[in-house]
C-alpha cells in the first residue's frame, strides 16, 4: 500500500512526474552536492538560470554537460529580469538553448521582497502564452493577478509562500487555500519562501499539485539529507491531503474509548 | 565598429554578424559553428542559431551571449 | 544516501526501531484497517489499552491474539486514569497481560482538555520507576514537572503538542523547543494534538525524538494513506532537523546568483 | 458472598478465590486456568496469575478483571 | 501627560485629527446606534456610500442630512465598483454630493474575498489623482502595486488587513511591515478585516499612521462601547509604536533584580 | 458614553479600581520616570518586592516613602524565591512591611524559562490562605495547578502570557481561553510575557480580569507614554469583551450594502 | 422617448433634458431644483448639477440618479 | 557571637537580641525602634516588630533584614 503511494505520479504541463517537488540549482557548496540533492530528493524537475558568458570561458558548456547528465526536465527561469521585455527575450533564449517551451517567469519588481511586479507579470505571460510557451508564472497570493494570468491563457500558477530566500514558510495561509477554491483546474505550485519540510508539507495539505524551492536544501548544513528530506515532506503533505484529514476541534476528544474504563463508580445489578 | 557585448563595449570589432562575432570573442573556433548552451540577442532580440551568419550586425548594437548557470 | 536515511535506527528504551512514529489503536474503522495502517506507517510501537473483560466475552482475548500477529511493540497506557493510585495499579495489570515493563502513563486531572494532572503523574511515576517500569509520562509542556519526573527516575518525557483529539497541531511551539534544550538527554515525543502530517514534521524538526499519534490517522478518510503520510512526515522531520535547517531572514534573497544578470548598465572597457 | 465484579454487583458468589470467581463467571471453564489476556484486581491491587488459586475473596471485595483493547 | 497624549492630533490629506480611527457607517442596528457610535469613537472621518435614489424617496435625502450634524469629514467610496470606468464616475458624483476631494476608491476584482482589482485600481487612481482627487485606495499588501500608485499620485495608501467584513485580524503581519518600511513618506492606514481591538492596536504597532474598519463595530453586540474600544485601541497601538517598543527575548528575563534577594548562600565577610 | 466606560470600576480582592491594568515598579531608568509612568497608566495597583537592607543604607526606606506618595495598592511579590517555605517567610515578612494581607505569590522552579514551579505553588499557596494572606499566584497556564490553587482557597489566578521579560505575548492563547472558562468565578490577571499594547488587549479580549506587565513599560524608549499606551489597551480589550466582538468570517462580506449598487444590468419594467 | 433610469426601463418619458427628469420622475417638485444630496450621471458620464437643464436627453440613454448611503 | 546577616558571616556581635542587633549593624540609632520599612527574619522565621527586643539570638543564626525594593 505504502509502495503504490510512493510512485503515484502526476501530470505536469504534460509531463508524467512522481514527485511532486521542483527543485532549484543554485547555491549548492559543489556540483557533485547538487547532484546527489537532485537525486535525493526524487524530483522530475529543476529550475535553471541564464546568465552572461565569456568567449572562451567555459562555465555554461559544462553547466549544460551536467545538466543533461541529471536527466530530469529542464525549467528555466527568467530571474533578474525586471521588465516584460527583458522576461520575455530571456524566455526566447532559453528556449534556444534548453529545447523546451517551459518558463518559469519572473519580473522582479520589488528588491526588498524580490516581490514579482504583476503588470510586467501578465504583460509578459500574454506574450509568451501567445508564442507557445507553457508559461510557470513566479506570483504573489494575489487572486486577481492570478485570474488575469488564467485569462491569458497560463494554466499553471506558482504563488509565492513568503518572500524568495526568506525560509519563514506560509506567510498567508489563508490567501493560498482561497487560491485552490478559486483555481480547482489549474496546476498550482507553491514557489519561494519555504524554509523547513513542515513549510512543504503544508503547502501540500493545502492541495497544492506541487512545490518549488532551493535554498532550504542548498544552504542546508547537508544538502542532501535535507533534499531527501524535503522529497519525504512533499509526499507526506500531499498523501495527508488526499487521505482526507481530520478537522480541528476546540475540545478534547479521548482517543481511548471511555466505555469500560476500570475502577468506575459501580451499577447495581439484580 | 564598436559593439557592445555582455554589457562591455568592444570598441574594435571586425566581425560582420552574429556568427563572425563569436570566432573573434573565442566562443566558437570556426564560424559557423552553433554551441547548443549558447543563446545571442541582438538588442534585445533573439537571433536564431540559424541565423547567426545572415544576421549582420551594426554599430553600437547591443549584444548578448548567455549560457546556462545554477538558477532557483 | 536518501535509502539509507530510511532504515537509520534508534533506540527507544533499549529497543531498537526504525520509525520514530508511534501509533495509537484506537477508533479505526475495522481491524483490518488498523493492521493496515500499522503497516502503512512502518512504526514499530503502538499503544493499547485494558478495558472491563466480561465473563463468557472474547473481545479482549481477540484483540490480544490480534496484537500479537501486528509483531510490533506494545505500550500500554493507563487511558482514563484519575488518581496515581488507579494509574499504578492498571500500569501492574498491563505488565501482566503485556510482558512488558512499559507503560504510557496517564493520570487525567481535566475533563475539558484531559489535561494530565502533573500532581498525580509525578506520584505515578516514582512508584511504577521504583518498581521497574519504564515510564512513558504523558504531560503538559511543563518544565518543572518535567524536572520532577526526570528526578524521580524518567528517561522519557512525553509533552503533549495540544489537548488529545484536538488536531491543533503544536499550540505552544516555544515550550517545546525550551524541553528540547532543557533534556538535552532525555527520550522527548510529543504525545496528543497532532492533527496534520505537518504537525508531525514540525515536532520533529524541533529536534523531539519521536512523535506519537492516533485520532489523525484513525478518523482520517483513507486511515492507511494518512498513516503512510505521518510516517514520510516523521521521517522527513527528522531529517531536516539532522541536516541542519536554513536561518529564518527578514529580507528576500535571491536564489538565483546575480552577478552576470544580462541586460544591465554596461560598463566601459577600453 | 456479594461481589462487585467491573463494577456491578453479584450478589451471589460462591467462588472463595479468584481462580474460582473466574470460572464461576465463565471466564475460563476450569478453575486453574490463567488466560494470557486477563489482569485481575482485587481491592485495587493487582492479582497476579500464579496467586489466582490463593488469593481467597471477602464479601463486598470490588474485583476488576481487565483485558486488551484498542488505545490511544 | 497622558492627557497630553490623547489629544496629539495628526494630519490626514490636509485635514488636522486627533483620532487615527476612520469609521464606516454601514449595517448599524439604527441611526441613533450610528451617530453615539461615530461620538464614542472619537473619529474625525466617516466613510459613507452612493446607492440609487427612488424618485420620491426620501432616503437619501435623510441620511445625507444625518451625516452633516455627525459633524465629521466624510470620506465617500466607490463601493461595488467592478471597473475603473464605474469607480471614476462614481468618485466624481460623489465629488458632487459631499463636496469633497477625498474618495476612497475601491474597484473589486473577486468576489470571494471582495479583493482589489490591482489593475483597474491604478487606471482609476491615475485618472482621478489628475482630476484634483486626494485618492484613498482600497488595497492589497502588494508592494508593487502601492509603487504604481504612487507614481500615478497617491499619497495615501490603504492596504487590507484581511478579507472586508473576515474580521481575521491582519494575516500577514511582515508584508504590512514591509509596506511601513517601503513607504515612510506616505499615509499608511490599514483598511478591512479588523476583527478586534487587539488587531486594531497591533496594526498602529507596526508604524501605520490609521485603522479603517466598519463591521467589527457595527455587528457588535454593543457597537457603541465597542466603537469606544476600538478608539481606544487605536490610541494604545500608536502610543505603543511612539514609545518604542521593547525586542521580544527568547530566553526569560527577571523584572524584579536579583540582586540582594533573601535566603541566598552566605559570602563569608572578615 | 465613552467617558462613563472609562471609569466603570471593578473590584480586586475586595478593593474598587478603576484601571485593569496591574505594573511592576523594577528596570525603570529613574524613580521620576516610575512614578510618572504610575501616574500615565493609570493603575491602581503596583507590584513590589523585598531585598536585603544594609545597615545605615537608606535605600529601602527611600523606596518605601516613594510607594507611600504613589497613592496605590502595593502588591508585593516573592519573587526570586525557590522553595515553599522561602516564599512563605518572603510573603510574612512583606505583609510585616507593607501591612497589607496581598501577596503575589512567586515560586520560581526553572532558571531558563522562569517558570513557577507548580508544587512548591500550591504548597506555599496553602498556608497561605490558612494565614490570611489573599494570594495572587504567579503561574503556567496549567489547568489542573489552578484547581489545586482554588481548591486550596485562592480566589485569583495569574497564568502567564509567556516567560517573564520575553515580552512575546500570548504563547497559547487557547490555554488562557480554556482558563477562562473553566474559572468563570475566579480573578483571572494574565502575569508576564507582555510585550506589546496589542498584547494586553487581546489577553482582556479573552474575558481576562487584568494584566499584570512590567519590563514592557519600564524598558520602552518612552516608559511614560508607554505606560499609558497600556492603560489605554487593557481598557480597549475590556470594552471590547464586553461589547462582543464580531465572529470570524472565513469568506468576505461587504460591508456597504450591495442593494442599489449603480451601474448594474438593468431590468425591465413595464 | 424610452429611457433607462437606475437600471430600470422608463418607457415614456417626456423630459427632454435631467432637470425636466428629475421633476418627472419625482425627485424634485419643480424643474430646476438641485437638490445637494443628489448626483446625476447619464451613460456614465457625471452631469453637474449646473448642467441639468442644458444636457438634453436621448432615446434609451442610461441615467444614474444617486443619493448618500451608509458604507464601509 | 558569630551571626549570619544577610548571607554574610559578622564575626564578633555583642547584641543579644534583634531589637540591639538593628542597632549595632547602623539599622537604628536607638534599640527599640521599629523602622516600618523593614522586617526580619531569623533562620527563615519572621520576627514581628513587637518581638524584636523579646527574640533572643543564638550563635549561627541567619538573620534576614529585608525591605522594599522595585520589584515585578
Amino acid at each position: 500500500m505504502s509502495e503504490e503511494m510512493i510512485t503515484t505520479s502526476w501530470t505536469l504541463a504534460g509531463k508524467t512526474l512522481s514527485s511532486r517537488l521542483l527543485l532549484g540549482t543554485a547555491r549548492y557548496p559543489s556540483p557533485a552536492a547538487l547532484a546527489a540533492s537532485v537525486r535525493a530528493s526524487g524530483t522530475g524537475v529543476v529550475t535553471v538560470s541564464l546568465r552572461r558568458e565569456t568567449g572562451g570561458g567555459g562555465d555554461g558548456r559544462r553547466f549544460f554537460d551536467f545538466l543533461r547528465q541529471l536527466d530530469v526536465a529542464i525549467l528555466p527561469n527568467t530571474a533578474g529580469c525586471r521588465s516584460a521585455k527583458e522576461a520575455v527575450t530571456t524566455a526566447m533564449m532559453a528556449r534556444e538553448v534548453f529545447d523546451t517551451p517551459w518558463i518559469k517567469l519572473e519580473v522582479i519588481g520589488d528588491d526588498f521582497t524580490l516581490q514579482p511586479d504583476p503588470f510586467g507579470l501578465v504583460d509578459a505571460a500574454q506574450i509568451l502564452v501567445r508564442d507557445g510557451f507553457e508559461v510557470f508564472p513566479y506570483m504573489t497570493d494575489d487572486l486577481v493577478v492570478a485570474q488575469r494570468l488564467v485569462e491569458v491563457g497560463c494554466k499553471i500558477l506558482m504563488p509565492w509562500g513568503a518572500p524568495i530566500g526568506s525560509g519563514r514558510g506560509l506567510a498567508n495561509p489563508e490567501a493560498l487555500r482561497a487560491f485552490r477554491l478559486r483555481f480547482p483546474e489549474q496546476t498550482l505550485v507553491v514557489d519561494a519562501g519555504i524554509g523547513r519540510p513542515s513549510h512543504a508539507a503544508q503547502a501540500m495539505e493545502l492541495g497544492f499539485d506541487g512545490v518549488l524551492l532551493n535554498t532550504a536544501v542548498a544552504v542546508a548544513h547537508d544538502p542532501v539529507k535535507m533534499a531527501g528530506a524535503f522529497g519525504e515532506a512533499v509526499r507526506a503533505g500531499r498523501h495527508g491531503f488526499e487521505a482526507g484529514m481530520m478537522a480541528t476541534r476546540v475540545k478534547a476528544e479521548a482517543s481511548t474509548p471511555v466505555v469500560g474504563a476500570p475502577f468506575r463508580g459501580h451499577l447495581r445489578v439484580d | 565598429m564598436q559593439l557592445i557585448v555582455n554589457g562591455a563595449e568592444i570598441p574594435e570589432v571586425s566581425a560582420r554578424n552574429v556568427a563572425e562575432l563569436l570566432r573573434e570573442l573565442g566562443y566558437v573556433e570556426h564560424a559557423g559553428e552553433t554551441p547548443p548552451h549558447l543563446a545571442v540577442a541582438v538588442n534585445r532580440e533573439l537571433v536564431r542559431r540559424a541565423e547567426y551568419a545572415a544576421h549582420e550586425l551594426s554599430a553600437d548594437d547591443e549584444v548578448e551571449v548567455l549560457a546556462p548557470m545554477a538558477g532557483g
